[in-house]
């Protein structure tokens, strides 16, 4: 997949994102998101407990006891606050984390999300994947819409294990961003040079277009 | 310092069979030089309470490779290969938690407190069989608290009276297995005569035990010193 | 810096039928500037969460005597005489808690814990009529976290961000309650440049509000300094 | 009641405290056993969040920031830390107090004591009286064993409201000191002028001497 489309995902995710918001960044796409902040100011929290993560450091500059919750050194910015595990994950499950930005395996058509097990391998990790999902404010998946093998991760119902029954806020691909809505699924933003018809037949799932009433 | 010990008395500490609730994020906080200890001793049939089992072939890694683990409790083995593998073999048994559930449950265990409803991991493979209640409308997860025999864990400072304070991000895990197994020892890089009442993370009734670390940091990672 | 308003706000962040969390022990850590301004406001059925309600004279006595207070859950009621008189003539609801357990039911609700056991009350009157549960053969009595709609609170500094450390004994409810409330309002001594990574107590994003205190201590009591 | 009688149980509690323990003293007679306690050094907890409490400090030194369980002023020790309430509860139902030292109304022949609500009376407050008998290590109750209106506080049952099931370790009375074993009360020292026999009278209760056992 070419970087073009992940800075897709990671630039509209950047849009969703408030001045003083605190984000907790998954790995992968979600960590590009800091590229297309602009003016906004954001804390980023890693569950390992730092609230006020920077940029990786140079390489003499690594300290191996400054690290992010991918156990990869960060530095930390103006303002931050170390803490230990216990209060790391209060503060996400007690819903103090106002975005998480995850990656994910698969989504269905409700807004849940896979994000942690691959069937038929030994499902010996979870981390923090569960607990960002149960907890923060507001969660958006940053995901490329198709696997490697060109299946798509939106689908009717999940056939990996589920990150817990809370539904996720929004789902942005390189094609479009979607919303899990009572009446089914909302298109609010479409990039790609598929329409939400031939997108729908691709998914096989029923989109409802929702793109002008959200950008009006 | 009455508590400061050689690090040979691990060999007294550590028994077969003990659960051992290790601190540690990977190798960042881990007690490196008690983990080395106790992997030359002839322990075994251990039960490891950790995040995972060391990294970059440190600290729990040795533990592990000395074949002295019966049981892994933690949140995130899927980067240690071998205990992996071992598991498959029906050699490791792991118990899987969500990291934000192992460490509150090592809270919990170490507070008086028995149990909790958590809303993490409702609906998912990791609350099968176990309560589930709804509480003012929303749904959580019973788990029960931990405890261990025996905690090892790392901090930066220790005064001559045992209280701790931790560095950055080594933090982690530590202060909750500080307060939550019968013997508790601090491997520490230094020892101070006195420590700002405002800034002590772990009081000194936690702690049992201090060693001298064997370790220190040089280009980016942990090394022994000696 | 943001966050700093001045103490009117409080008339909008504070509504009828609140259940307000306070901080403090006593006068010690109470945010005093904050509860005089409640008390001149005209809000009213206030449902209170704090040990206790006030200490000679200052802070939320003021309220209690304004009328504005409904209902107090807290753990220490005794030296509130008037409270007590008002309770008698069923004109103030009282919720009494063990002070551990409100302090953990607190730390609770700010942290996505839905409940908890705890070993405390276990055969006595305060835990009649709630579950009583055995695990690992000791019996816990079953406790629900506490939120509430606000939460005032008293630290020594803030940053400009909002991060905050306590002094002395006045930390107590404190941390726990920035956790615990939609809306957190901390009432400071000072307002610095920057603090310690290390020795932040209360992280900057459990905080909404600052007020400047209007209190200074003066031969070992609170005293106005405006 | 005179000094010499709360001296009595101070200095007899005193001498059950070792070296380097961490002890929680309640209010009135419990704060006497500091003055008896030579040599030792002990660290005093109190539940409002100080652990290494030092004596009252001279009146123009008061600081109301730094106050005890019961809101009056105090000092801090060298090695002295502060936390929050939720911490100190932690440490306290946690088992990590190795004695509480508390007062009582009432005491029943098991051990179990009540010393929170009087009868009649509006109970407003409980305090940490409840966690400390829950939690700690050890539990000693320091109290005259009679009552201002000369009623025994060693009672068959309790007519008081009880402070939680479980049962205290040792009682010290300005006449004895007991415990609570499965055959019935021991008396391991008496101090006063009445006998064994003649204390089980006043008491109207079965007591067992083990003074010689305990002091051999």
């Amino acid at each position: 997949m070419s970087l073009d489309s992940k800075a897709i995902i990671a630039k509209r995710i950047a849009e969703e994102l408030n001045d003083g918001d605190v984000v907790n960044l998954g790995v992968g796409i979600p960590t590009l998101v800091t590229s297309f902040l602009g003016d906004k100011q954001v804390y980023l929290q890693t569950e390992n407990g730092l609230l006020g993560m920077g940029p990786r450091p140079p390489i003499d500059e690594v300290d191996p006891d400054i690290v992010d919750a991918g156990k990869s050194p960060v530095t930390i910015t103006k303002g931050a606050a170390f803490f230990n595990s216990a209060d790391s994950f209060g503060m996400i499950r007690g819903g103090h984390i106002d975005v998480a930005i995850l990656g994910t395996l698969e989504i269905d058509k409700t807004g849940e999300i896979a994000n942690w097990a691959v069937p038929n391998q030994p499902i010996l990790g979870v981390g923090g994947a569960m607990d960002l999902v149960a907890g923060a404010k507001k969660v958006i998946v940053a995901s490329l819409l198709f696997s490697k093998d060109g299946s798509p991760k939106l689908v009717d119902e999940l056939t990996y294990k589920s990150s817990g029954e809370r539904k996720v806020d929004l789902f942005v691909s390189e094609y479009a961003a979607f919303t899990f809505e009572k009446d089914g699924i909302h298109v609010i933003d479409i990039y790609g040079d598929l329409s939400i018809e031939e997108l729908s037949k691709k998914l096989n799932l029923p989109l409802i277009d929702k793109t002008v009433q959200y950008n009006a | 310092m009455k508590k400061l010990v050689n690090i040979d008395k691990i060999e007294e500490l550590v028994k077969d069979g003990d659960r051992i609730l290790v601190g540690g994020f990977g190798a960042t906080g881990s007690p490196l030089t008690i983990l080395d200890k106790i992997a030359r001793t002839n322990v075994k049939d251990l039960e490891i309470v950790s995040n995972n089992l060391g990294e970059n072939g440190q600290g729990l890694h040795k533990v592990f490779v000395a074949g002295q683990i019966k049981k892994a409790v933690g949140s995130f083995f899927t980067i240690n290969r071998e205990a992996v593998m071992a598991w498959s073999r029906g050699e490791l048994e792991i118990e899987l938690l969500p990291q934000g559930t192992l460490a509150e449950a090592i809270r919990a265990g170490g507070a008086g407190i028995g149990g909790f409803y958590t809303k993490t991991a409702v609906g998912t493979e990791l609350s099968k069989g176990k309560e589930i209640r709804e509480i003012d409308g929303e749904r959580y997860v019973f788990e029960k608290a931990i405890r261990g025999n025996v905690a090892v864990i790392k901090a930066a400072k220790a005064d001559k009276l045992g209280n701790l304070t931790y560095y950055a991000t080594a933090r982690n895990f530590n202060p909750m297995m500080a307060t939550a197994a019968d013997i508790v020892i601090a491997e520490v890089d230094e020892i101070v005569d006195e420590l700002d009442p405002e800034i002590i993370v772990t009081p000194h009734l936690y702690v049992d035990y201090i060693v001298q670390t064997g370790y220190k940091k040089e280009r980016g990672a942990y090394v022994e010193s000696r």
